[in-house]
């Protein structure tokens, strides 16, 4: 019985973190900042696959 | 129904979730009673090195304003036994258990876990500073050790807090 | 511990990077220039102080009543994700210029180790909730403490000959061993 | 890539891009739980654990996933798979359990689980996915065990192990005598200072290893050119010598 909760909360915080996801990608840089990239050298450790994806998410 | 639709997106979000809901209360109706057996076992064994062979009650409701204690326990006639966390040196804190009788002397002391830098700090825990503790009664002050003072007035923080208790009772 | 000794633990006894190792990640990528580092600190601080608090209230007012304290991590992990994109399309929307010295560490942040254990620490602390928004905040502090510091040692750095294996971070974390040495300093402080 | 280049040696799969020394990945974890072997092996087993699961399980689950929210459900499958394996640790190793703390937690974030889903398991089928999830387990395991195999026996001078499952000591070793452990290494300041050595050695050996493959190729790229000249000028004698013969005939 108890499992039916833990489905709900991890669906509905999952649904939440998608429906944030898809809304921040649709939701417009502010003009000046298009391809603003963090000046910072090993920016590609700090965040490892993630951060990749999201910079090719945002430019196709 | 073509991948990039909400209605699919939607569907593989229920599925995901199901699996993992189900999976992690399933798997936890099987380890949680271990765990919590294993730390009954384990606390009741620290008890019995106080008390051996006594009788062992928690006690839940206790006001300790200076949030030290992390347990009570009264053992049938013998005295109650006061479980503290107390930060000494370093970050990781002292557990200790320490035994008041019901006359008032001290019935016991004994450290769980600590992590004192080694040389001055540990030499709190050592057998002849432990006894000087085990011989105290309420009331009287805690002995300090020189060279050891963060360790030894952590302690001594503890073990006011405890005997506070003990006489709030 | 009242809340000024909890502030002073986080912040300087148990550094979270020096004697947590937490957030390593972010704190040698970031920290090559002193701007880039202010930057990525506050959007720490703001990231940390939110998570922290949303989380805090989650675990006790869903998950304990349901007695699913095992679904913690996911519930944690998850709420952080979707508080840093809530947080960086709120930026986006409201201030471009904040946006342009802030919203770009954002997406940085979901994977900071940092913020997932503090917000798992207060659990385990068993804080109320003004102690884990004092928690939180002290602990992002302490990391935007050393990654300033650590940027300004970082310029000098560059500069400075060395042997070619030890450039980058590799000399990075011999500095990281010096200031372990300084920070020890404070131990037994609280 | 050329197919040699692919299959790479196992060392280099080790030592060249190892993920902890080479790449900084998960190195949260790498200097926290490495004070002693059995810590630093508990660790490696369950990173190991977590990477081939869900690197498997990502593999399944990659095709049906849509692009746009493929990062939520790896995630997702990811933290139940470390929750799991956190409770079944708790349950059956308490002593380990207790000794990594909050870190078995934080695999969850550690960027070597996420980043080897999202860059190979996502585009490989189970079987290749599961190998290389248990070669990075693998490098993993070892960057940590040379961290802690040094900092146990510099910081404590004995070197033991403990079977987790019944905490008994399976050996115990006292390398250096009594007072000459130096306890600086298993603080804060000893992880980092080891971590930077090994760090510096994994750079010094892609350098020399680079150098090398560089050396390599430039001297192949003369011998080529050598050739193209040697035959340029074989052609030049071929077209003199065929006119002096036009010009006698």
């Amino acid at each position: 019985m108890k499992f039916l909760y833990a489905i709900l909360i991890a669906g509905s915080l999952l649904a939440l973190n998608i429906f944030l996801l898809i809304a921040n990608k649709n939701t417009p840089v502010p003009e000046g900042c298009e391809n603003l990239v963090p000046d910072c050298k090993g920016c590609a450790i700090t965040s490892c696959a993630i951060r990749n994806s999201y910079t090719k998410g945002d430019t196709n | 129904m073509n991948r990039e639709s909400t209605l699919y997106k939607v569907v593989v979000l229920g599925v995901v979730s199901a699996v993992c809901g189900v999976l992690l209360s399933w798997i936890n109706g099987i380890t949680a009673p271990i765990i919590k057996a294993a730390a009954e076992a384990k606390e009741k064994a620290n008890l019995e090195m106080i008390y051996p062979g006594a009788e062992f009650t928690a006690v839940e409701t206790y006001d300790d304003p200076s949030g030290k204690i992390t347990g009570v326990y009264t053992a049938e006639g013998k005295g109650m036994v006061y479980k503290a966390h107390v930060i000494g040196y370093s970050s990781n804190g002292i557990d200790f258990l320490v035994a008041i009788n019901d006359d008032g002397t001290f019935g016991g002391f004994q450290v769980l876990s600590q992590s004192e830098t080694n040389g001055f700090g540990s030499r709190c825990f050592e057998e002849d500073h432990m006894n000087k503790i085990r011989a105290m009664s309420v009331g009287d002050d805690v002995p300090l050790l020189s060279g050891a003072t963060i360790t030894s007035t952590a302690l001594k923080g503890g073990i006011e807090a405890a005997e506070a208790l003990f006489a709030g009772e | 511990m009242n809340l000024f000794s909890i502030f002073i633990a986080s912040l300087l006894v148990n550094n979270v990077i020096l004697s947590k190792f937490l957030g390593m990640c972010p704190f040698l990528g970031v920290s090559t220039k002193l701007s880039s580092a202010i930057g990525m600190g506050v959007a720490v601080i703001f990231v940390i102080l939110g998570a922290s608090v949303v989380s805090w209230v989650l675990y006790y007012y869903a998950l304990v009543p349901l007695g699913l304290e095992y679904m913690e991590l996911i519930c944690f992990i998850l709420l952080i994700a979707s508080f840093v994109q809530f947080v960086e399309m709120f930026v986006k929307k409201t201030s471009p210029a904040l946006y342009k010295s802030l919203g770009i560490y954002l997406p940085l942040i979901t994977t900071n180790c940092a913020v997932l254990f503090v917000a798992m620490d207060n659990i385990t602390q068993k804080y109320n909730l003004i102690e884990t928004a004092v928690n939180s905040v002290a602990v992002a502090g302490g990391f935007m403490l050393m990654l300033v510091i650590f940027a300004t040692i970082r310029e000098r750095l560059e500069g400075s000959d060395m042997p070619k294996a030890w450039k980058g971070n590799p000399i990075a974390f011999v500095v990281a061993a010096i200031m372990a040495i300084a920070f020890s300093a404070f131990a037994g402080l609280v | 890539m050329s197919e040699e280049k692919k299959k790479k040696s196992l060392i280099d799969q080790l030592i060249y891009d190892n993920p902890v020394f080479g790449l900084y990945l998960g190195i949260c974890s790498c200097l926290a739980v490495t004070t002693t072997i059995t810590n630093a092996l508990g660790m490696g087993l369950a990173v190991i654990v977590v990477l081939v699961l869900s690197n498997i399980l990502v593999s399944l689950v990659a095709p049906f996933t849509p692009d746009e929210i493929h990062i939520p459900v790896y995630i997702v499958i990811i933290a139940s798979l470390v929750t799991i394996v956190g409770m079944v640790m708790q349950a059956y190793m308490p002593s380990l359990y207790d000794a990594l703390g909050a870190f078995i937690d934080l695999i969850v974030v550690n960027c070597i689980i996420l980043g080897r889903a999202e860059a190979f398991a996502s585009k490989n089928g189970v079987a290749a996915s599961a190998r290389d999830g248990f070669m990075m387990g693998l490098a993993y395991t070892l960057s940590v065990f040379m961290m802690g195999f040094i900092r146990q026996i510099l910081g404590t001078g004995v070197l033991a192990l403990k079977n987790p499952l019944t905490d008994t000591t399976l050996f115990s070793l006292r390398l250096l005598p009594n007072g000459f452990d130096i306890p600086i290494f298993t603080t804060p300041t000893g992880a980092f200072l080891v971590f930077a050595v090994l760090a510096a050695l994994v750079t010094f050996y892609k350098n020399t290893k680079d150098a090398k493959a560089a050396a390599a190729e430039k001297a192949r790229k003369a011998a080529e050119a050598k050739e193209k000249a040697a035959k340029a000028a074989a052609a030049k004698a071929a077209a003199a010598a065929k006119q002096a013969a036009a010009k006698e005939a």
